[in-house]
């Protein structure tokens, strides 16, 4: 019952570099506003990936032409979940999250719906059904599979899903976590995108010959996507979907993606609002591949594009992120006593008496110098 | 009331829970059909299914990190690791995920999993049967640790933990799992959360303990009663947050106070009680605080015994106390 | 280049039920002295895991019907290294660890090579270049990988084996090391004992068909065999060992094997020398699959085997076992004092303190009730 | 002599070493041609190639695995953790395996693996690239953990770790790797594990502190000697086994310690330094030994200077330990 493709190049594509339908291609049938919509949130992940990079805040560049693949959550209802990776802003834009929030998140400060707790591009907002983010590589993965099994412990038909780099694939959580869901039979879509590229470099993270193979090894199906074609991300994770929803397990999707944008990091204390004008140039990627420029064309073949209307977006992107940002900029750090919240329901005695203790050393004239 | 041992009591309230609460799941290696390595979820693969006794492949990292799913997703899982040894592959989804859960996301993702686990020695286990890992989690902000040291406590503050929504590490003590025995209530009842016990009340010297240690302080406690000195025994019973009340209290009565874990000194927990306890009752004691512990060593095999502390040894540390 | 059986029914095989090699199959050519040593190290490895069981000390019944997997350390020379799993005790005989070494290590006493530091079944001889076993599943695998990564930055040419079982391969370990072993192309051989039985249980470890099949997922070769097979063993060690040794990279072989009995836990408190006699009855295995009934066929068939050999074989092992045993006992345990050798090199100043301390209070007239 | 910061003094120890001793190879993500994430490892490609600095995949259980196996063969890897934080997913080859393959092996296996890895905030890395878990480490027998906090130490004492035959874990304060400046020796030389530096001499109140924390703590005796108090600053610089000698030493002629660290309070290292003090230097203490530490919650990201202790409060603490 294991599918896997015959060889790495059988990638799943529906999309000339240009957009058009490939001839032979099985197009699928999304709704005209929820396409313009694809475009819209992609287009702004684009520019808020390019600005937060600019100030080194929040974003690495390597997500940069990842948009298409991020939009693997968008066949999913609102009641899944998804367990996004580090940089994954897309699915964030696509299900709710406002530039606002992204923002306050990213500065940390009294409006982040995370209470300024983590570093930049680490969000949570349970509202959305979207889980919290860490650091380390591919703790996401068993997470989204325990849900799933309670998902259908609980006999609800939702859908996990969850994204991740190729380099993730290396982890002992990877392995688990696949390993774990194909033996539950977990509803539990997995999307890993493979840019080649880990953090700030080219790491050679396995010998096999894709990622996608790596399924057989679980006894799970495996697919591979050109995760420059959202058309074709769109359909592979539409049918994995619907095989975890109809009981029949997870899925491994490799989806290929590649990284736009070969330039050199910022330099330190770019700040957002100098830095946004002038992202406007480099919007678009020099590369055949860019996910954008493929839906644009797409588009443009349906009659849905037009240059003033992508503009406006982009505009009206802008616009927002200078106003999030400028709003961003004037709202306070979090509370100092809010440190202690959240460590658990109630504070232990402990915590109280830390709380006091730092609200005694912050309470004016208490420096021990003027004693 | 039935008399039960320390198994009887866990499976007694992984039952009583289950029972009043659809959402709670049990899962780990073997705890499904097979009833658990030590037994304690025997019975309840055939009450509850399934669907609730899941059994997982091996590997601990899978069964917490699939555990905090379920919280977060909405059910009240307990896992259960076969032997505290066993924990450390799981150790990156305790400290870095589910400790961090509720704080990272501003409170919006509590975690509420209670992890079972068997720790300590003296079972001829050696190295990989017999850690006492607690001051690893207790240095863990986001956790609770409860370490009981009796049927009746195992149960009460099993059922306690199951019903709070933040995590809770429970180390139960397997050497004495059988031979302690005692009176439990058939039904539902909860021994709070940090709340020590005074299990035994004296004047001269404060001997804290707790897990499998609490058994060798009153044997202590009993050999210096012959000797005509009054010790006071504290089971802690939960570790963080611990009863620091009670420490004080008892640390300001007698003003001579003895640690007794098992396991190795440096940065145990004994530590941290010696410098809360100093900070805060400096004025009162009499003496400096001893402990008695497991050695710097890994859990030996053939000399478990000369590792682990024993009555003579929590004397001896009682009398150094009062003749400081 | 990556070679994986076809089908779950691509089971190396050289020898039928009954020992006769099957028509068709390449037979490897043996020595015949190295067929008879072959016979009497399982026959020995039978006995030693039996008795052991016996008076539970050391060895789970699971290892008993594996002897002839274990012996995937034979065509290893001696330069190469092994990194056997908790109950592969018929690596550690063919290697040249002795009854006597493994009673001593068993009973924990002062001639224990690991100084009585270990539960049984736990052995270290670095002299065989065997390493000490621990109890977490899976965690000599990345080791093995790390040596054997080792000997070729070292130029040498020697070969590390690891064995385990098929509820390791769930571990992380499991991934890490093979993920590292491919992507170095370390020379590593794999060897998975697949009985079907993890512990007291029977734990559904994997969704794949195979455990062979996982060795795709990390672009290496993997390959099936009959565990209970001896020469089927050999043959695909010994090529899985050709290709390590001649730069090619590691392989994982899967090796079917069986529980063989089915016998109850024993009652607590048997005691070593009393057991021994009863055993004799239970050496045989009922079941056609068992290895030694087939390696005694085969010897039959080349005229190497007589009913009085064997006998002489149990016998001596039998008396071995029980002069090992008597001897053991009489030996003493190790020396309190060195319960704090060997955490470091040299003895830092708390160690010395504990052992201070404990030798004050092992010492006569110390006991704090005659103060 | 040169100018160095503490990455580059790291460098230095490394390439000498591996100069020196052919069995060195370091490991680790991105340690290669991309010279590691704070460049700790830039330019050892080029000199000593692909054979000896290794890059890996992403698991930090398969580096110290591997770099396991490695020194059971013969060689002296060094493998680097990218972040400290990111640690956990091997704790279980740290704790069960490279801590205890001496003692389990009756000696026949040494296992000299030198893990190092950047630990500590300040850097606004938010909770999974400021931790410093030391705490654990130190109560694991078996490992001995170093912390320097500075350049001349920084390459010194790697160098000394790397010379002796046992598992180091070797924790590099990255707050101030570019920041903390000074002369280091171009050629060979090592700092000897276990012993202590008196970083200033003072007669009226001691402070301890290690890695980033030092720093900290001579400032606060600055401020102290503006105020007239006379601090002795103790840079404990190894953690395990750590210099009791010095402590009581310093203890003895205060009367009154200050212990400083950036972990959680709870169960960290302060803990067992104040343990440890008062079984030796109880009748000398003027005051209970007090700690300014991180507060027991996790990392945090907005609030990290609320949380990080600061010379005033070090200050505060000291002011205390004399009015007391
Ligand atoms: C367990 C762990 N170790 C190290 C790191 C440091 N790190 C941050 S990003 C990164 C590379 C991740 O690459 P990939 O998974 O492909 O994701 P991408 O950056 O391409 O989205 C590394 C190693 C980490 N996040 N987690
Ligand atoms: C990390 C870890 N978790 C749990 C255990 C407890 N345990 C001991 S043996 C065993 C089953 C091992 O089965 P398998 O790997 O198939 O080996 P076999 O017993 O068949 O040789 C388990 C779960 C362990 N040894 N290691
Ligand atoms: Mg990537
Ligand atoms: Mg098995």
């Amino acid at each position: 019952m294991v599918a896997v493709p015959a060889s790495e190049r059988d990638v799943r594509r529906v999309l000339d570099d240009d957009g058009k339908p490939l001839p032979g291609a099985r197009v699928p049938s999304i709704p005209d506003a929820t396409l313009a919509r694809m475009f819209e949130v992609m287009l702004r992940t684009r520019i808020l990936t390019r600005v937060a990079h600019e100030v080194r805040l929040g974003a690495h560049l390597a997500a940069m032409g990842e948009e298409a693949t991020q939009l693997a959550v968008a066949p999913l209802g609102a009641e899944d979940w998804v367990f996004p990776g580090a940089c994954d802003h897309g699915a964030w834009l696509w299900r709710g999250y406002t530039i606002q929030q992204f923002v306050d998140q990213t500065l940390g400060n009294a409006d982040d719906p995370s209470k300024g707790r983590q570093a930049p591009a680490h969000h949570a907002a349970r509202w959305l059904n979207l889980v919290s983010i860490s650091s380390p590589a591919g703790t996401q993965l068993p997470q989204a599979v325990g849900a799933a099994h309670a998902a259908r412990k609980l006999a609800r038909d939702d859908v996990m899903m969850t994204l991740f780099g190729e380099a993730a694939t290396s982890t002992g959580e990877f392995h688990v976590g696949m390993n774990f869901a194909a033996v539950w039979k977990a509803p539990c879509v997995f999307v890993c995108r493979n840019s080649g590229w880990a953090g700030g470099a080219q790491a050679v993270q396995t010998a096999a010959r894709t990622i996608a193979a790596k399924a057989i090894g679980y006894g799970m199906p495996g697919v591979r996507v050109d995760g420059n074609d959202a058309l074709a991300v769109w359909q592979v994770a539409s049918e994995a979907i619907a095989r975890a929803r109809a009981g029949d397990g997870p899925t491994l999707i490799e989806a290929l993606t590649h990284v736009v944008f070969r330039v050199p990091d910022p330099p330190e204390g770019n700040s957002w609002l100098e830095m946004i004008p002038t992202i406007l140039e480099f919007r678009e990627d020099p590369s055949p591949k860019d996910p954008l420029h493929r839906l644009r064309g797409y588009l443009r073949h349906l009659g849905l594009w037009s240059e003033r209307w992508e503009t406006e977006l982009a505009e009206r992107c802008f616009d927002e992120i200078t106003r999030a940002v400028a709003a961003a900029e004037r709202k306070p750090a979090p509370a100092t006593a809010t440190l202690f919240d959240d460590v658990y329901e109630h504070m232990p005695w402990h915590l109280r008496e830390q709380r006091a203790y730092l609200e005694a050393q912050h309470a004016p004239g208490s420096s021990p110098l003027q004693k | 009331m039935p008399t039960m041992n320390i198994i009887e009591a866990v499976r007694s309230a992984l039952q009583t829970q289950m029972r009043a609460d659809p959402r709670v799941v049990v899962l780990g290696e073997d705890v499904g059909k097979f009833g658990g390595v030590f037994r304690a979820t025997s019975g309840l693969y055939d009450e509850f299914g399934a669907d609730r006794v899941i059994d997982t492949p091996l590997a601990e990292a899978g069964i917490v990190g699939t555990a905090i799913g379920m919280a977060l997703y909405g059910l009240r899982p307990v896992p259960e690791i076969q032997f505290g040894d066993f924990i450390y592959p799981a150790f990156d989804q305790i400290v870095n995920e589910l400790a961090k859960f509720r704080y990272r996301s501003g409170g919006q993702y509590p975690c509420p999993v209670v992890i079972r686990t068997p720790v300590g020695g003296g079972i001829r286990g050696g190295h990989y049967h017999s850690q006492s890992p607690e001051a690893l989690f207790i240095h863990t902000p986001g956790l609770k640790v409860v370490a009981p040291s009796n049927p009746y406590d195992a149960k009460g503050l099993l059922l306690a933990a199951m019903r709070q929504n933040d995590p809770v590490l429970f180390m139960e003590p397997k050497r004495i799992y059988r031979a302690s025995r005692g009176d439990v209530p058939a039904g539902d009842y909860t021994v709070e959360l940090g709340q020590a016990a005074i299990v035994r009340p004296g004047s001269q010297v404060t001997v804290v303990a707790w897990s499998g240690m609490v058994e060798i302080a009153e044997k202590a406690a009993a050999l210096a009663e012959q000797a005509g000195i009054s010790v006071e025994v504290i089971d802690l019973r939960t570790l963080l947050p611990f009863d620091i009340d009670a420490l004080i209290a008892s640390a300001q009565k007698t003003g001579r106070v003895v640690i007794v874990h098992e396991a190795p000194r440096t940065c145990g927990f004994g530590a941290e009680l010696i410098a809360s306890i100093q900070e805060r009752a400096m004025a009162h004691l009499e003496a400096p605080i001893f402990r008695v512990t497991g050695f710097d060593t890994p859990f030996p095999y053939s000399l478990e015994h000369e590792y682990l502390p024993n009555p003579d040894r929590v004397m001896t540390a009682i009398r150094q106390t009062l003749e400081w």
